[in-house]
């Protein structure tokens, strides 16, 4: 069986195939699935930090302040376009062009 | 009326927790040099401890969680390694300093050398965290502390200009020393604003089973409690300004020269009452912060803790404090001077300010923990004036340390 | 930043400010009439201490131990500094001279204060006091000379 | 659910609300063409030394073994399927006293704090 800490994932760079960055993960959700519980994606990005602290809010009141905000903060990974067997090092198993239709804005509800 | 009387002990009891040897040393040290020009300082510190012990009492008692416990769990243990390692090292100082005060007064009282009683001091200590409960500890020794009172009570004696008092009150450059001038008023606001008391009072709300009926309670009890302490800081400055720097002893850097504030006041009584003062009011210190030792540890990794249990019910919270103390005593048992080291360590303790105030932005508009009762836009103008003044501090006072050191 | 003369620059033994006068390089003259300034203001702290603590005693209201106990420690205090401002560099040399004679008269008088409460000698006391009081007056005039402003 | 969010680092407690630690790892069986599966929570200090690299995980592991022995050299895991409740706390169906995850408070307990006088 092989297993992998998900705590490690927390703040890792996640690199495309051919090396480029495309952001930090900032958190890993995961669903119930029959008697499981399983990842379905990862998020990747600048506001997911502020998801991790529970503070969207204030943060991005302080990106508006500084005129900072852009669409393109987060980036929501479905599980099997990542490899994370080496939780150090998590690569992207889709080409970057497919992450365009994976962008999101963070929740701000909660 | 039952919460009446919740109110007012309370307010004991943060009376007995502000006032500690770092208040004394430090507003004794600044009324003798400057007057009451930095009386602005023991109020803006004053003010700064109102919000943020509020807060952890809101904290405490809507989420049934300390401070200490939110830090770990809403940023991570590689975040809160840093607050933890800072609030260890900083309450290890401020612990030596407070069981060194205690020492002191004991040196006055019997004429034997303060670095003997180190030990029989913290061993007292020990044995009252060891069989007592929260409240006999929280209770007792504060109701004791009254005797500070006796500052509050000189200073009016001694007739002060209050218009000069209250001039003093509002921030003003220094004729003279400007580096020490910038220094106590580092000190001074290091001493008001002091991690462990705000740590604390949210792990007292706890052990005192705290609920969403408290946060009345709560607010009354900041704010009452803290202004209170912050008069009694003041009454010392008063004092020391009006009976030391008269007499021309305008530097204070020998513990043996503070009894002399009292002694023209109260003549042989006020010998005997700053002694008591001294003793108390560091002893009630000396357990808030061991205590405080025990429960960062064991709210940060998770482990039981209680005052109010056994020790062998809670080994690893119970070995924490008994360490804690012992470790804290052997700086003063080897000799190093108390009022030195107690003037450092409030220095530093401004210092670490932002570590463990930043998270009160967070947690505290934490709808999770929290819900309704986040923080208004006062109460985060607050957090955020504290951490902007703790990141000054920590920039003046760093360097300080550093190369100025003891 | 204006004025980065005498006022900035304190040398309180745990202080230590004057380290971050040169860590700033705001300061190229830690100068050691500076020194000799702040060390006078100490001595005459220190000595007004004593004073207070013989007062407090003579009128019962300090323990003997406790005042015996407090001018050991001051007179370490004037002592150590008195061999400071003796060993400054500074060019006013007579100056210099009488500030060291008025410290060195403070000691005389701390330790025969403190013979006198050991011995519980009231008189002994007293007449330390009295010659504690002239040297304190003698540093005031000599500190008074030596920043005095020169023709 | 948001696993750093609401699952790392919280608060552990057993059935009988006993306080156990808190949550240092989440660790997930990743099984080929099916999402990876969370299979326990760990806790403890090695695991909490690996968070802050391999190099620290490796000298606590290796203290850990020196302390208490071989059995002591991997971090408590507690199975996912035992979770109960998932609050601003997790709680867990089990009894941390039939666990080894309190042994060194045990240890500490019957080796030197049960032998101080009032304890």
């Amino acid at each position: 069986m092989i297993t992998v800490n998900l705590e490690h994932l927390a703040g890792r760079r996640v690199l495309s195939q051919r090396g480029k960055n495309v952001g930090y993960i900032e958190e890993i959700r995961a669903e119930r699935d029959g008697d499981d519980f399983v990842v379905t994606e990862f998020h990747v990005g600048v506001y997911a930090a502020f998801e991790r602290l529970s503070a969207s809010a204030i943060g991005v009141a302080v990106l508006d302040l500084f005129r900072l905000r852009r669409r393109d903060g987060l980036y929501r990974i479905p599980w099997d376009k990542l490899d994370i067997s080496d939780p150090a090092r998590p690569r992207l198993l889709c080409p970057m062009t497919e992450l365009s239709g994976m962008k999101d804005a963070p929740d701000l509800q909660e | 009326m039952k919460k009446l009387l919740e109110i007012s002990l309370g307010v004991v009891t943060s009376v007995g927790g502000f006032l500690e040897v770092g208040s004394m040393a430090t507003a004794a040290q600044a009324g003798a040099m400057f007057g009451f020009q930095l009386i602005w300082a023991v109020v803006l510190g004053t003010v700064c401890i109102i919000f943020l012990v509020e807060m952890s009492g809101r904290f405490a008692a809507v989420s049934h969680h300390t401070i200490s416990d939110g830090i770990r769990e809403r940023f991570g243990f590689n975040v809160f390694l840093w607050p933890l390692l800072a609030a260890l090292l900083v309450n290890f100082l401020v612990l030596s300093a407070e069981i060194g005060g205690v020492a002191i007064a004991l040196e006055l009282a019997t004429g034997i050398g303060f670095q003997w009683w180190a030990l029989p001091v913290a061993l007292l200590a020990w044995l009252l965290l060891w069989k007592g409960t929260f409240g006999v500890i929280e209770k007792g020794v504060s109701f004791l502390g009254l005797v500070t009172l006796c500052f509050v009570v000189g200073a009016v004696m001694l007739r002060p200009d209050w218009t000069a008092v209250a001039r003093g009150a509002v921030p003003s450059l220094p004729v003279h020393d400007a580096a020490n001038y910038w220094f106590m008023a580092v000190s001074i606001l290091g001493a008001s604003i002091s991690p462990y008391l705000f740590m604390f009072y949210s792990s007292g709300a706890i052990e005192d089973r705290w609920d969403k009926s408290y946060l009345g309670a709560n607010r009354a009890i900041a704010g009452l409690g803290m202004t209170f302490g912050g008069t009694i800081s003041i009454g010392v400055l008063i004092v020391a300004a009006l009976v030391l720097a008269t007499h021309g002893v305008t530097q204070v850097d020998d513990y043996h020269q503070l009894p002399l504030m009292l002694i023209p006041i109260f003549g042989f009584w006020g010998f005997v009452l700053f002694v008591a003062s001294l003793a108390i009011a560091c002893f009630g210190a000396a357990l808030e912060v061991g205590l405080q030792q025990a429960y960062l540890v064991a709210q940060g990794f998770g482990w039981n803790w209680g005052e109010d249990r056994k020790p062998r019910d809670d080994p690893g919270f119970s070995a924490t404090y008994t360490i804690s103390l012992l470790l804290a005593a052997i700086p003063i048992a080897l000799g190093l001077d108390p009022l030195r080291l107690t003037i450092f360590s409030m220095a530093l303790t401004a210092a670490s300010l932002p570590l463990t105030v930043v998270p009160f932005l967070f947690l505290l508009n934490d709808k999770r923990y929290v819900g309704e009762h986040r923080n208004g836009i006062l109460s985060n103008a607050a957090v955020i004036f504290i951490i902007a003044l703790g990141f000054v501090l920590a920039v003046v006072t760093i360097p300080l340390q550093i190369f100025g050191g003891t | 930043m204006a004025h980065q003369t005498p006022d900035l620059i304190v040398s309180r033994r745990y202080l230590r400010l004057d380290c971050l006068c040169l860590l700033l390089l705001m300061l190229s003259a830690c100068s050691s009439s500076d020194q000799i300034e702040q060390q006078s203001r100490t001595v005459a702290s220190a000595s007004q201490t004593v004073l207070m603590a013989l007062d407090a005693w003579a009128a019962g209201a300090a323990p003997t131990a406790y005042t015996v106990d407090t001018l050991q420690s001051i007179g370490k205090t004037l002592a150590d500094t008195g061999a400071q401002i003796r060993s400054a560099e500074t060019s006013e040399p007579t100056e210099q001279a009488s500030l060291t004679k008025a410290v060195n008269d403070l000691s005389v008088a701390v330790t025969r204060a403190e013979a006198g409460l050991q011995a519980d000698d009231r008189l002994k006391v007293q007449d330390a006091q009295q010659d504690l009081r002239l040297a304190s007056r003698a540093l005031a005039t000599a500190y008074a000379k030596y920043f005095a402003p020169k023709p | 659910m948001k696993l750093l969010r609401d699952l790392l680092d919280k608060q552990v407690v057993d059935r009988e609300q006993v306080k156990v630690g808190k949550v240092d790892g989440l660790v997930a069986q990743l099984r080929p063409g099916k999402p990876p599966r969370i299979i326990a929570i760990e806790l403890g200090s090695i695991t909490l030394a690996r968070r802050l690299g391999a190099r620290p995980g490796r000298w606590m592991a290796r203290l850990a073994v020196k302390l208490g022995g071989t059995q002591h050299g991997e971090p408590h895991r507690i199975a996912w399927r035992k979770v109960k409740d998932i609050g601003i706390d997790i709680e867990f169906d089990i009894d941390v006293r039939e666990t080894s995850i309190f042994a060194w408070q045990d240890w500490l307990r019957d080796h030197i704090i049960g032998r101080i006088p009032g304890a």
